[in-house]
């Protein structure tokens, strides 16, 4: 387990939304109730990174990959669970115990226009982080480390004096991961780094990716909702339905035999440029809110395959060998 | 019998305090009956812009300042408001982005299926209904008589944008425009979206047209493509053609760019920079600052949409067609 | 939408406690309810015996319970200077406050909404741009110097219109109406204009840019798009959508009004709860003071609490979910 | 030096120089605060000195009518004190408790605004209520009571003596819950964008987050919001003294000049009503305008709260 980079454990985050105890008054046959409102973004995820990889995490919008990233960079308290970084627990550490951490782990976030912020220039959006973290460098040493990076993501050291709205969404988002890289970081967190970006300025931020991985030996946690970016780019892929892990394979595995039911569908929902009309699986049925889940497996009520053991038993993440790991009772069974 | 739609040197303006900005600049196509075209190019390309155009919903400042739309013989340009009106809805339906946005939340669907047909033929609100809940059928939404009751609120986002396809349909109009009907939706909803879309357009022989940034989405729908690019149409041809063998530097150097799956982890063919914006379009060809064959004619004299000699499409490019074709070589960085 | 109603009840319940506390603190301060009773020419033993006998030496949680009581039961203390029940003294003013305060709500509702939608529909012609600089002189006239100007140019210059008082009234159940008179109305005019012209621009403005923002939506692009008549989508899908925010923020706004009927009153003599008011503080009657307070508290808690529910019953989320 | 070329070339400038109501405005707005500054230097009379002025020029009409007086140019009021002299000094009361009001404001509402819109839950709900009742009851009510009960327990002497710093102290807890919504609106707007997060994921303390990075970048809504504000704090003066609850006649201010021209302008004195209040509507009216411009150059996103 030591030569994990990171390894969750069981991770389990809730959110209550029910507002204050007026707001949760309700009505029901008659009387008058307390009902809470608790979103359960994510269920018993465990999932770990190994070192130098890019693991994405997929899945469609609700599925709690987000918040998964979240709390395990610690922007979010987890409601259960462990999260260990490179063998040392760090969830619920205090500020100041997270701050040898905070160096280590960065992200990297999907809206260009929100993720710098508007009042700060280039050069003290990228200073912050470094000063912040080695308060005893020099101002000459950080000037020098901010043009490197810059020079690195492909923006003019040139202009560090601007302010972010004088640049591209495409400038920015390279901003955005100079930020990241700018404390040296062995891991990084992309969250839909991409998705807000036009198709050929998306590819040049994902080869700006894969170079920075290549040069500084980067971990990538990647989220996406883009099954082509998730092939180009990741070594291993987890896909998420529901606040749950559904398959957890290598990329190569996962796109040539899906094991899990949801995951065929999914696959088979990409458009190919160059498979026109082309079939999909067709799901019955609507995603149901994390509010309320379904019991048993969260994907019994869309699933071809399901049974009543499914409706009844939470399937578990099992190993079927070759570094592959799927969540379904059929899988199991061995019926499909 | 004439096309159904032809839509020649179609130019838009913005008037802005500064002076005018051409946000399309002479674009042209045709679209048969029953035909799917597709119009495709990043943000700022004016693919939106063009299909608003069609039915005259420019919002201000926006104003068509030349060419021509004739759909059905008609010339839509010169139509004033109720003439217009008349074709909005009824011969010409558009379908939304954001389907959460398209529907108004105080209005039952019921109130905004019929009030479309009213608004278009004389008839009694129970016969209306009947031809919504007709429509709804067709578009697979559940129990649809409770649904007419129901606010936009009530439903999810793939159920709402169904719902607009429904009301879409309603006129049974000759022209379905839909402007990035799927980019707000999840991968598996806007499969669903898009087989029903095809599948009423073949089943009532409705043209559309697609605006989309999405190559492969519009691989999988139409049979014409229109690639756009800071205002003009590049590149069109047949669906297979543009995407088989691009001709256009742009449309090469776009298809190149998406991750294909085809070889993972390797670096992907980026264009550099970024489309301009339409405050500062470079003269000549827009495109020749990013532009890997350029020659110097593209600085000053901007291409037009011409047949290419030995090839099915039509491109806008000096450099196509010449004594030498540029190889995979030459465009190579 | 029943959840949502108990919700609000609920909460107007609290705020009331919170003024009636607020209230009662201020009498316990700095009012003397033994001067209240027998004014200021009793011996000292006396006034201590009646002190007592009145409780006032009781724990202030002890006292407050009993003030709310009382005030439940309609009883919020003697006025000193009117040596009446102050709720008797207010209520008999109320009727010329709230039929000033109706007249100048009828005015504003009638022509704002039309002026509102009206510029907001042609943001750039000429008559919105007289409307949109009328609007802003207007909010920047304070009301007192509006009615004073009225009153000099109607009233001293013209002679057209009456200065000050309400004029002939009829008693009707014991509410003294000005609006069965032709004299009434004529006294009516010049305040309901001054008191309706803080509020007008402002709720011409509110519509204006609330109807701007939803003729800028999708759904409104949407209903063009489906060839709707214009009517249709002005007065219909984007009417109703601006209705939303303008009865949340107008409702308050009118419940406002009666802020500004004290210096409407003042300067018109309009013998209503405001005029009444500032008698009562030149007089130091405390009690009287904070009975205003409160009815005028709770007056505005009862205005809100509608204007809340009305919010729910037309705006179908909240109807249907119960949530805002 | 870099940041007066930025300036130069802004946005803001540029469309300043190109709107000539905001020109016309501000240059106003310059010279009436200029005269609040100057006017003990350049007012013809000192109206606070009462041996100076005669009760024998009561009420004299300005110096272009009949039976004016050209030591007096727009006429006297009712104490015979010189009219401009006296609107003079009345402005300035008027700009210094305005202002002061609105810093007063500012300050609690922004912290209020910050604390609120950054901490959320329960603290957050308190607050908003507390704000969202006292906004339904108006500002102008909410100080006519507080002015009421100061009056009351002070006396009225002492009230009047202490006025100016009373108004700053009642136009401000009146008003305060304006700055805090629209604070706490664009907190809660900011707080959600991924600059924050990124800030966070650096391991910055809450409050630098909240004081360097949220802070700045709901400044224009506040700058926005701040113009009208002294706009209404003036106008609440005003209307404080002409209820008798604001500045006493002895030291006017424009309300309490109006108020005291009113009871004679049935008798004709017209112009002790009138030039005041020219002046105060003038004074507000150019504020009001330059809000509103400044709202649509600067286009904050005001959320609504």
């Amino acid at each position: 387990m030591k030569d994990r980079l990171i390894d969750i454990k069981n991770l389990v985050k809730h959110f209550d939304i029910s507002g204050g105890l007026l707001e949760q008054l309700a009505v029901s046959k008659g009387r008058i109730i307390r009902k809470q409102t608790v979103v359960r973004a994510v269920n018993d995820v465990s999932l770990f990174v190994n070192p130098g990889e890019t693991l994405s995490v997929v899945g469609e919008s609700g599925c709690g990959k987000s918040t998964l990233a979240r709390t395990l960079l610690g922007l979010y308290q987890p409601d259960g669970g462990e999260i260990y970084y490179r063998g040392d627990r760090i969830d619920g550490l205090t500020q100041k115990e997270m701050l040898p951490y905070r160096a280590k782990m960065q992200m990297i976030f999907q809206d260009p226009y929100a993720s710098l912020n508007p009042r700060m220039t280039v050069q003290q959006t990228l200073e912050e982080p470094v000063v912040f973290h080695n308060p005893s460098i020099s101002g000459s040493e950080v000037k020098d480390r901010v043009a490197g990076v810059m020079q690195q993501v492909g923006v003019d050291p040139a202009w560090t004096d601007r302010y972010p709205h004088e640049f591209s969404g495409g400038q920015r988002q390279r901003i955005s991961i100079a930020r990241a890289l700018m404390v040296d970081p062995e891991f990084v967190v992309a969250d839909e780094p991409v998705s807000a970006l036009d198709v050929s300025v998306q590819a040049q931020i994902l080869n700006l990716l894969m170079d920075a991985q290549e040069q500084r030996g980067l971990t990538y946690l990647f989220i996406t909702h883009d099954l082509s970016v998730v092939r180009h780019i990741s070594s291993r892929v987890a896909v998420m339905y529901l606040g749950r892990v559904c398959e957890l394979a290598p990329t190569t595995n996962l796109f040539e035999s899906p094991g899990h039911p949801y995951t065929r569908a999914l696959l088979s929902a990409i458009p190919d440029l160059y498979d026109r009309r082309h079939k999909y699986i067709k799901l019955k049925g609507e995603v149901p809110t994390p509010i309320d889940l379904p019991s048993g497996c969260v994907f019994h009520g869309r699933c071809p395959y399901a049974d009543g053991r499914c409706s009844r038993e939470i399937p578990a993440l099992n190993h079927q060998g070759k570094a592959v790991y799927v969540a379904c009772h059929a899988v199991e069974e061995g019926r499909i | 019998m004439g096309h159904l739609l032809e839509v020649k040197d179609l130019e838009v303006k913005f008037a802005l305090r500064m002076g005018d900005l051409t946000a399309i600049n002479g674009v042209s196509f045709t679209l048969d009956r029953g035909e799917r075209l597709g119009l495709v190019g990043e943000s700022g390309a004016g693919k939106s812009v063009t299909g608003f155009a069609i039915i005259n919903l420019i919002s201000k400042p926006g104003y068509i300042s030349g060419g021509t739309v004739i759909f059905d013989g008609r010339d839509l340009t010169g139509l004033t408001g109720e003439g217009m009106r008349h074709i909005r809805g009824n011969l010409i339906s558009m379908i939304f982005q954001d389907p959460m946005m398209t529907l108004n939340p105080v209005l039952t669907i019921g109130t905004q299926m019929v009030e479309t047909l009213q608004a278009h033929m004389n008839i009694s609100r129970k016969a209306a209904e009947k031809i919504a809940l007709e429509k709804l059928r067709m578009v697979q939404i559940p129990s649809p008589e409770k649904r007419l009751q129901q606010y936009p609120h009530e439903f999810s986002g793939g159920m709402r944008q169904r719902i607009v396809v429904a009301i879409a349909l309603l006129a049974d109009p000759a022209l379905i425009i839909a402007d990035e009907p799927t980019t707000a939706l999840d991968v598996t909803i806007q499969a669903e979206i898009m087989e029903l879309l095809l599948e009423l357009c073949e089943s009532e022989g409705t043209g559309l047209i697609l605006i989309t940034h999405d190559l492969a989405v519009v691989s999988q729908v139409t049979q014409k493509i229109a690639v756009m690019y800071a205002g003009k149409v590049v590149e069109a041809g047949l669906t297979e053609d543009i995407i088989d063998n691009p001709l256009h530097p742009y449309t090469q150097g776009l298809i190149k760019a998406l991750p294909d799956g085809r070889n993972p982890g390797t670096r992907l063919n980026q264009i550099p920079g970024v489309m301009p914006s339409l405050i500062d379009i470079p003269p000549g060809c827009s495109f020749h600052p990013r532009c890997t064959i350029r020659g110097d004619i593209c600085r000053y004299e901007s291409p037009v949409l011409r047949e290419i000699p030995g090839y099915r499409n039509m491109a806008a490019c000096h450099m196509l067609g010449l004594k030498k074709e540029p190889t995979e070589k030459d465009r190579a960085e | 939408m029943f959840a949502f109603a108990v919700r609000r009840i609920t909460q107007a319940i609290i705020v009331m406690l919170v003024i009636g506390l607020l209230g009662f603190s201020i009498k316990q301060k700095i009012g003397d309810p033994v001067r209240d009773i027998v004014g200021v020419s009793v011996s000292v033993a006396e006034r201590d015996a009646l002190r007592e006998k009145l409780g006032l030496n009781d724990p202030f949680l002890t006292q407050y319970v009993r003030f709310i009581k009382n005030a439940v039961h309609g009883d919020l203390g003697m006025s000193f200077f009117f040596k009446r029940p102050t709720l008797e003294v207010i209520l008999s003013k109320a009727p010329a406050t709230l039929e000033l305060v109706f007249a100048s709500s009828l005015i504003i509702i009638l022509l704002s909404i039309p002026l509102g939608i009206y510029t907001a529909i042609n943001p750039r012609n000429l008559p919105s741009r007289i409307i949109m600089g009328g609007s802003i002189v207007g909010v920047s006239i304070p009301v007192f110097l509006t009615a004073i100007i009225l009153i000099y140019i109607f009233a001293v210059e013209l002679h057209w219109l009456p200065s000050y008082g309400r004029g002939e009234t009829v008693n009707i159940w014991g509410w003294e109406s000005g609006f069965l008179t032709l004299d009434g109305l004529r006294h009516l005019l010049l305040p309901s204009i001054a008191l309706s012209s803080i509020m007008l621009p402002l709720f011409i403005r509110l519509i204006r840019s609330e109807m701007m923002e939803t003729l800028e939506t999708e759904y409104v692009k949407f209903a063009w798009a489906k060839g709707l008549s214009r009517w249709r989508i002005w007065f219909l899908h984007a009417f109703k959508n601006t209705l939303l925010p303008v009865i949340t923020v107008g409702g308050v706004q009118l419940g406002i009004l009666i802020a500004y009927t004290i210096l409407t009153e003042t300067v018109f003599q309009w013998q209503g709860m405001g005029f009444m008011f500032l008698e009562a503080v030149e007089r130091s009657d405390t009690s009287l003071l904070v009975a205003y307070i409160i009815v005028v508290g709770a007056l505005f808690v009862v205005v809100n609490t509608i204007v809340d529910i009305i919010y729910g019953l037309v705006n179908p989320t909240v109807r249907i979910t119960g949530r805002k | 030096m870099k940041q007066w070329e930025r300036f130069k070339n802004s946005y803001f400038l540029h469309s300043f120089k190109h709107d000539w109501v905001a020109i016309v405005c501000f240059v106003v707005l310059l010279i009436l605060i200029l005269l609040s500054i100057l006017a003990p230097v350049i007012a013809p009379h000192n109206p606070y000195d009462t041996a100076s002025t005669d009760i024998m020029n009561a009420e004299m009409p300005p110096s272009w009518m009949e039976d004016g007086n050209p030591d007096f140019v727009l006429g006297t009021d009712i104490q015979g004190r010189d009219l401009l002299s006296t609107m003079l000094y009345g402005l300035r009361l008027s700009v210094m408790i305005g202002c002061g009001a609105v810093a007063l404001q500012a300050i609690i509402g922004i912290f209020i605004g910050m604390i609120s819109g950054y901490m959320g839950g329960k603290v957050d709900a308190f607050l908003m209520r507390i704000a969202d009742v006292q906004l339904s009851f108006s500002t102008l009510m909410v100080a006519i009571m507080i002015s009421a009960i100061f009056q009351v327990a002070f006396g009225v002497g002492r009230y009047e003596q202490l006025a100016v710093p009373l108004l700053v102290l009642i136009i401000g807890l009146a008003e305060w819950p304006q700055y805090a919504r629209t604070v706490r609106a664009s907190v809660l707007g900011e707080r959600n964008k991924e600059y924050v997060e990124a800030a966070r994921v650096i391991g910055l303390s809450p409050a630098r987050i909240r004081w360097r990075h949220i802070l700045p970048n709901t400044m224009s809504p506040v700058l926005v919001i701040s113009t009208i504000q002294v706009a209404n704090a003036v106008m609440s003066e005003a209307a404080l003294s002409f209820l008798g609850l604001g500045m006493p006649i002895t030291k006017p201010s424009l309300g309490s000049l109006i108020n005291s021209g009113f009871e004679y302008i049935f008798s004709g004195s017209w112009w002790i009503t009138l030039f005041p209040g020219i002046l105060l509507v003038v004074f507000v009216l150019v504020i009001n305008l330059l809000g509103d411009w400044l709202r649509d150059v600067l286009n904050p996103k005001l959320y609504k709260g």
